[in-house]
């Protein structure tokens, strides 16, 4: 239970208390110190971990799933789940990239591909919020239906699009002062998002009936709505990513981001969320995505035995979250 | 002095920065039944899960039977034999009443497999007593009151030489609680002790042999029922004189006044059976009946959280068909679950922000941003109007006490300035002194011309608060009393649907 | 010419089986399998389970025996967990050809295939000497799946054989996932700046370290195993290196043939005791459809869905 | 909250209903019908269906997968979750392919392979009921974990093991009076874990401790001991499941069972098991596994185009589930 007191630290800015206190009180400074720990030791292992590449390296290995995580961020914290982003990140890029081939303006395929995905979530939030059943399972039925469609769109075979006109390449090839446009994408996307759900009216909504639903509805807000609201969003925010993978692939392999929602449900556990909602932060899933990815670039960095790297990985994704339990624990 | 069953001294309990029991000393004798009294916060709940093992003690001694004793679980103090029955309501919905009321027998003299037809027959055994509820139904189907009448049940079904009652009369109308004082006199008569905690004066001083008294975390006094007075004891644990519990009532008629809510031949799926009901400006009118009777589904059809099958209902003289809640609100009609755990509070959100839920807007800025300054100030000034007790406004509810909690969900309702509150079982578990603050602030609002609906199992605060009371029984109107009329006789007799004798 | 034994009985039906079935590779083969079959008028079906999971293919290896079929080639996604299958399919008296992947312990038939070996051999010769016997390289593999991890060791052992001056500096296991094919790229090029070519066993892999080396601007020659649109367009851009393909169509017909010869023993009489202790004297062990290295100049015929409106066929779907 | 309402309606025996009553008001009717409904229709629509082959097949494919569904469900009604089923059955194959190799009995190293499983387990429990992270994360990492070291015990490829002896193999391979052993093997775990979780004691704490954890601990019940009791009882049915597939497939296959969990974890939810606790029965679990593997083989023997099978298998799904919901929702 814990982790429940503690929650919603992250709500609770205006605190009359220093920056430096804020910030050490803060759900997510665990997690920090833990990634610049690890980072620190890296970049006495490794020489190229502080190099310019390197770090740009990582920022890319997690930015486009990043934009997922927010959204499932979000759902778990208003208590549900979503298994189905891969495919339907998959589906995004097969749609998009159909209509592209049969001529249509990369541009406008691509909001028809992100508009496929969202439908695909109005659809699960029927089944969830209307019909009753829940999120797992009805997700995990898309996760199936969407993969499907993929193939049928792309008849099995990674669709080619290098004939993709460079403006569009740009947003998922590109840089801006060095940057490259995704990760300056993700993080205008993570700022906003994180800001509007720590201050945000409708977000705090979200964070009501996460917490308890009947409480929420007895408090007169439309608890399916909020619901179905997140449900779109992530399914929405999957779409914007899988986009972005098609530019930057110029393809849309048909078996794209199989197996992705585990890694990034792990990314919002990792940074606090709860699986029961009403706990977490876009802020912490962030941090969550990045410390994965920062393990795996690392591990390849030092170049660990292949086989070992799995489960290396996991081990340091254990000690991570118990370390971050036991501070936050500590300080309930 | 081997007649003293359990003896606790210099109890110390402190959650970070709160002291919930600074040095509490508790005796009780073999056979007696024990009152605990204090506010809200007092540190009553805290002390009992530290003698059933749940809460450890920072320090302190506790001698049961001559021996001292650490209880380090539940178990151990079942082992003990103490019988705990507590005030949140701790069962498993998804499991049937039978298998919830024998729990701990299952669990700990079950043989390999269980004995389903035994469990039954025990369940059986044990709430008949307390009510007419099928063991078969699942707990999650029952109403607070039910369950409550299911967690005390599950206590008289452990033999146990201590049975602590943490406010199990709160959620119980008249009927039911008869028959609890009925087995406790029994049981005590067998030579069980038994700690009873409650807010109700009457209650310590019909039934109870000895009250102690805690103010704060501390202990006031110790003293037989029989050597002192009703007041003495809401003075000690008050700690200031306490005038008079009730504020004054309308002078002539209630129904003078013109007419704010006004409803007809109201129905829903089946719980309420065609109800008319006019509530009047300047009044306090109030619902009693048995549990069942349909008075919660009534007000919560009346404000949309139940479908309206039948009926009409108007207010301010206009016609309303509140599509939801959400709708309700927004034409003025509020209501206070009988439910706080489930319906009435977020327990892992601070308290601020259980405040301001029912009214968000209030709380937002013109670009749809959350102003948390105005929403902690919110916070306070409700807070204070009802003497919340908490450490910080930025705790999660789940630190306060059970009464504190239901000023949090009170509190939630001042936020909106409403046109009708109702209000379902407004001062369970709240202790006298805030229970007169909230009687009096409903008096306030009522003379401010908010219509007041007050849904409550407890007659003397029905008959003490209200101008006018309507009966329900069965899903309908079986009378309505008002001025002198309102007697707890009157009342029962319309309750349990006799007509009414003279 | 009626009198010719090479014909099909009315009904008499030859089964493809794969895992994975929804990816493009299997295609052309299955082409050219029913190609074959055509000309011997039999009927053909293309099974298999879209999961990449040994037990759902199983299950539909198992559910295409219970249809009784003349004969059924099979790419076995292990080895072993066929042999108990396959060789009750073959006391059952249907042959069993296994194709691009073996279960060498089973009573299959034959089992044609590119060498694997071969492959990974002449990859390493041709990046090898592209590179002047000299420089660092890396390998992106798919652990578990006999007919990549041999593509993977033959063509490291050819390296350490042949130029002592390849060094092997980086390995990471992507398991046919673009995107980690492109995370992993990524770190190995900060981790190891002299890199000069990565070397993959499948398409998908392919798609994701192009694009990294693409990005990170460096000259890396990459290199993989079987096309698709999307490798070709990358080998027309001169991303990729080399890739080499399977001669899925000679796999497919000689496939067929395989197990069209092995469904009639009776055609052949060798001097050789079959009939004594009952193999099938068909049988060839092991046939080697070959395979191309596929560059810029020749991409263009390997477009499957070019090739399919050329061929007016249902492809698979037939 | 409906699904609620009727859980546990399977551990109302006794009622005072008729057999067919009782049956009806059961809580797995609903897929019973659905599953019957669907073999007749299949019987129609092909001729194959119904041949003895075809059924072995359907049986077979998920009589192994089966006994880790039953963990599974009983671990979800404690409220717990488990990842790593798949990766603990191939570390359990790995383990114990690896010590056959090198000598040792197939028999005992198959009792050390499922005492690795159950390894796994016991840490699992400890970082869950003493540390007190979440069972999804916890389980998560060591999905990681147990998959690494797989890879380390086989090096990466499978672990050939034909040289098994043939009473060993019979475990997975052979068959009495025509029913493959495995099958009954696992009937025999299904019938007595039903029976149990009905009726045994210790497995009626399974039920409390899911279902309200404070409950259970203020009546004495030792709620710690329980959950850890779940999780170690699921990763070791894995680790037995993992021996039986070695014993059939008479390999180690290091990549085995990758991406498995959701499909247990489908099962058992179709089959009412919920995602909070408190309910689930083996029974239901188990015609969920069986519902699943009868569409996926349908589809097969209906040559559905593979383009369409994941779509269609996503469709039906979600169709079973609907009417199993709608279904028990009217009975409440
Ligand atoms: N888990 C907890 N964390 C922090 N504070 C707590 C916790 N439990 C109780 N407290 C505090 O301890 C004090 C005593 O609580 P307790 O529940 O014993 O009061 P009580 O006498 O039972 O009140 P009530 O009559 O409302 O039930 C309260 O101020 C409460 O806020
Ligand atoms: N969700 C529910 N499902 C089924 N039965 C219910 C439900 N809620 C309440 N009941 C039953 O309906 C009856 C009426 O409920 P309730 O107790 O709320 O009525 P009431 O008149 O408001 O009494 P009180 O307000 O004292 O609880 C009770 O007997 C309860 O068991
Ligand atoms: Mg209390
Ligand atoms: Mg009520």
């Amino acid at each position: 239970m814990s982790d429940q007191t503690m929650s919603n630290m992250t709500n609770q800015s205006g605190a009359k208390t220093s920056m430096l206190m804020r910030l050490v009180r803060m759900r997510e400074f665990a997690l920090i110190v833990i990634i610049l720990a690890l980072s620190v030791f890296m970049s006495f292992a490794s020489p190229y971990f502080l190099t310019e590449g390197n770090l740009r390296a990582i920022l890319l290995s997690f930015s486009t799933e990043g934009i997922v995580v927010v959204g499932m961020t979000i759902l778990l914290i208003v208590g549900g789940i979503d298994l189905s982003v891969g495919s339907v990140m998959a589906l995004t890029m097969a749609v998009a990239g159909k209509l592209f081939l049969v001529g249509l303006d990369p541009w406008v395929a691509s909001l028809m591909g992100i508009g496929a995905a969202a439908m695909i979530g109005v659809v699960m939030s029927f089944f969830v919020t209307r019909v009753g059943l829940h999120y797992f399972i009805v997700s995990l039925a898309f996760l199936g239906i969407a993969r499907g469609l993929t193939l049928v769109v792309t008849q099995g075979t990674p669709l080619s699009l290098f004939s993709l006109p460079p403006e569009f390449k740009f947003v998922g090839q590109g840089s801006l002062y060095g940057i490259p446009f995704v990760v300056i994408l993700f993080f205008v996307i993570v700022g906003v998002a994180d800001f509007l759900l720590r201050r945000a009216t409708i977000f705090r909504r979200v964070y009501y009936v996460g917490s308890n639903e009947k409480a929420a509805e007895y408090s007169g807000i439309r608890v399916k709505r909020v619901k179905a609201g997140a449900i779109i969003l992530c399914s929405t925010l999957a779409g914007l990513a899988g986009v972005i993978f098609m530019s930057r692939f110029g393809a849309a392999p048909p078996q794209f981001g199989v197996g992705m929602e585990l890694n990034v449900i792990a990314a919002a556990v990792i940074g606090g969320a709860g699986l029961y909602g009403g706990q977490g932060s876009v802020l912490g899933a962030i941090l969550g995505i990045a410390l994965l990815s920062l393990v795996s670039s690392s591990l390849q960095l030092l170049d660990v035995p292949v086989f070992w790297q799995d489960g290396i990985k996991g081990g340091i994704l254990l000690v991570a979250v118990t370390i971050d339990h036991i501070v936050h624990t500590r300080k309930a | 002095m081997n007649d003293i069953v359990l003896q606790l001294t210099n109890i110390r309990k402190s959650y970070g920065a709160i002291h919930a029991l600074k040095g509490v000393h508790f005796t009780l004798r073999r056979g007696e039944i024990h009152a605990l009294a204090g506010e809200n916060g007092a540190g009553k709940s805290t002390l009992m899960k530290i003698i059933d093992g749940i809460v450890q003690p920072d320090s302190g001694q506790i001698v049961l039977n001559g021996d001292a004793r650490q209880f380090r679980s539940p178990l151990e103090a079942q082992r003990a034999g103490i019988g705990f029955v507590h005030q949140e309501i701790a069962l498993c919905p998804q499991v049937s009443v039978a298998q919830n009321i024998c729990m701990s027998r299952i669990n700990t003299e079950g043989g390999f497999l269980v004995n389903y037809r035994e469990v039954r027959q025990v369940a059986r055994a044990a709430i008949e007593q307390l009510a007419d509820i099928d063991v078969n139904t699942l707990v999650g189907d029952l109403s607070i009151s039910n369950q409550q009448v299911v967690e005390i049940a599950k206590a008289l079904t452990l033999d146990c030489q201590i049975l602590i009652l943490d406010e199990p009369t709160a959620a119980l109308t008249d009927r039911e609680t008869e028959a609890l004082f009925a087995i406790m006199h029994r049981l005590k008569a067998q030579g069980m002790s038994i700690i009873f905690i409650s807010h109700r004066m009457a209650e310590i001083f019909e039934h109870c042999d000895h009250v102690t008294v805690l103010r704060d975390g501390e202990y006031v006094m110790d003293t037989p029922v029989a050597d002192t007075t009703p007041e003495d004891v809401v003075n000690a644990l008050v700690g200031r004189q306490m005038t008079h519990l009730y504020p004054d009532k309308l002078t002539g008629d209630p129904t003078a006044g013109p007419v704010i809510l006004r409803a007809e031949a109201v129905a829903d799926e089946g719980r309420v059976r065609g109800v008319d009901l006019t509530l009047h400006k300047g009044e306090i009118l109030g619902l009693a009946g048995l549990i069942g009777a349909g008075r919660s589904e009534l007000v919560q059809t009346l404000c949309g959280l139940r479908r309206r099958t039948a009926g009409r209902v108007e207010l301010n003289g206009a016609a309303i068909h509140p599509r939801d809640y959400a709708d309700a609100i927004r034409s003025g009609l509020v209501y206070l679950s009988e439910d706080r755990k489930g319906e009435g509070v977020f327990l892992n959100m601070p308290i601020a922000q259980n405040v301001s839920a029912l009214r968000l807007d209030k709380v937002t800025t013109p670009f749809g941003m959350l102003d948390r300054r105005a929403e902690m100030d919110q916070a306070r000034t409700h807070g204070a109007e009802l003497r919340l007790k908490a450490g910080s406004l930025r705790d999660d509810v789940s630190s306060l006490s059970g009464g504190n909690q239901q000023k949090v969900a009170i509190a939630k309702l001042l936020t909106a300035n409403p046109a009708v509150m109702m209000l379902d079982e407004p001062t369970r578990g709240v202790d006298v002194g805030a229970k007169a603050e909230i009687h009096a602030l409903l008096r306030d609002f009522a003379e401010q011309g908010v219509g007041i609906i007050v849904v409550s199992s407890e007659l003397p605060e029905v008959i003490g608060l209200c101008d006018r009371v309507l009966v329900m029984a069965e899903g309908r109107i079986s009378g309505e009393l008002s001025g002198d009329q309102m007697t707890e006789e009157n009342i029962m007799a319309l309750a349990s649907g006799l007509a009414l004798t003279g | 010419a009626e009198d010719t034994p090479f014909r099909c009985e009315p009904g008499e039906k030859y089964v493809m089986n794969v895992m994975v079935s929804g990816v493009e590779y299997w295609f052309p083969v299955y082409e050219m399998f029913k190609q074959a079959a055509q000309q011997f008028g039999c009927e053909t079906e293309y099974t298999g389970t879209p999961a990449y999971d040994i037990t759902q293919q199983l299950a539909s290896f198992e559910q295409v025996l219970a249809k009784k079929p003349a004969g059924i080639m099979v790419h076995p996604m292990n080895s072993d967990p066929f042999i108990e299958p396959i060789n009750r399919a073959v006391d059952g008296g249907i042959p069993v050809v296994t194709f691009a992947a073996d279960s060498p312990n089973s009573k299959r038939i034959s089992y044609i295939t590119s060498d694997n070996v071969r492959e990974g051999t002449f990859v390493a010769d041709a990046i090898a000497e592209a590179m002047g016997g000299k420089g660092e390289y890396a390998v992106l593999e798919n652990p578990g799946q006999d007919n990549h991890d041999l593509r993977i060791s033959a063509f490291i052992s050819r390296m350490e054989d042949k130029y002592p001056d390849m060094k092997l500096v980086a390995r990471a296991a992507t398991n046919q996932d673009p995107t980690k094919a492109y995370n992993s790229t990524l770190s190995m090029i900060q981790a190891h700046p002299n890199l000069g070519a990565i070397w993959m066993p499948e398409a998908s892999s392919a798609l994701g370290a192009a694009q990294a080396v693409e990005e990170s601007g460096k000259d890396i020659k990459i290199a993989n195993a079987d096309v698709n649109g999307k490798i070709l367009d990358l080998i027309k851009e001169g991303k990729i290196f080399a890739s080499v393909n399977p001669n899925q169509g000679a796999q497919g017909y000689w496939g067929f043939m395989l197990l069209w010869m092995a469904a009639h023993p009776e055609l052949i009489d060798p001097m050789n005791d079959h009939a004594q202790t009952g193999f099938n004297p068909m049988g060839m062990p092991v046939v080697d459809n070959g395979f191309s290295i596929i560059t810029a100049e020749i991409a263009d015929n390997f477009y499957w869905d070019a090739y399919l409106k050329r061929r007016g066929t249902k492809g698979i779907n037939e």
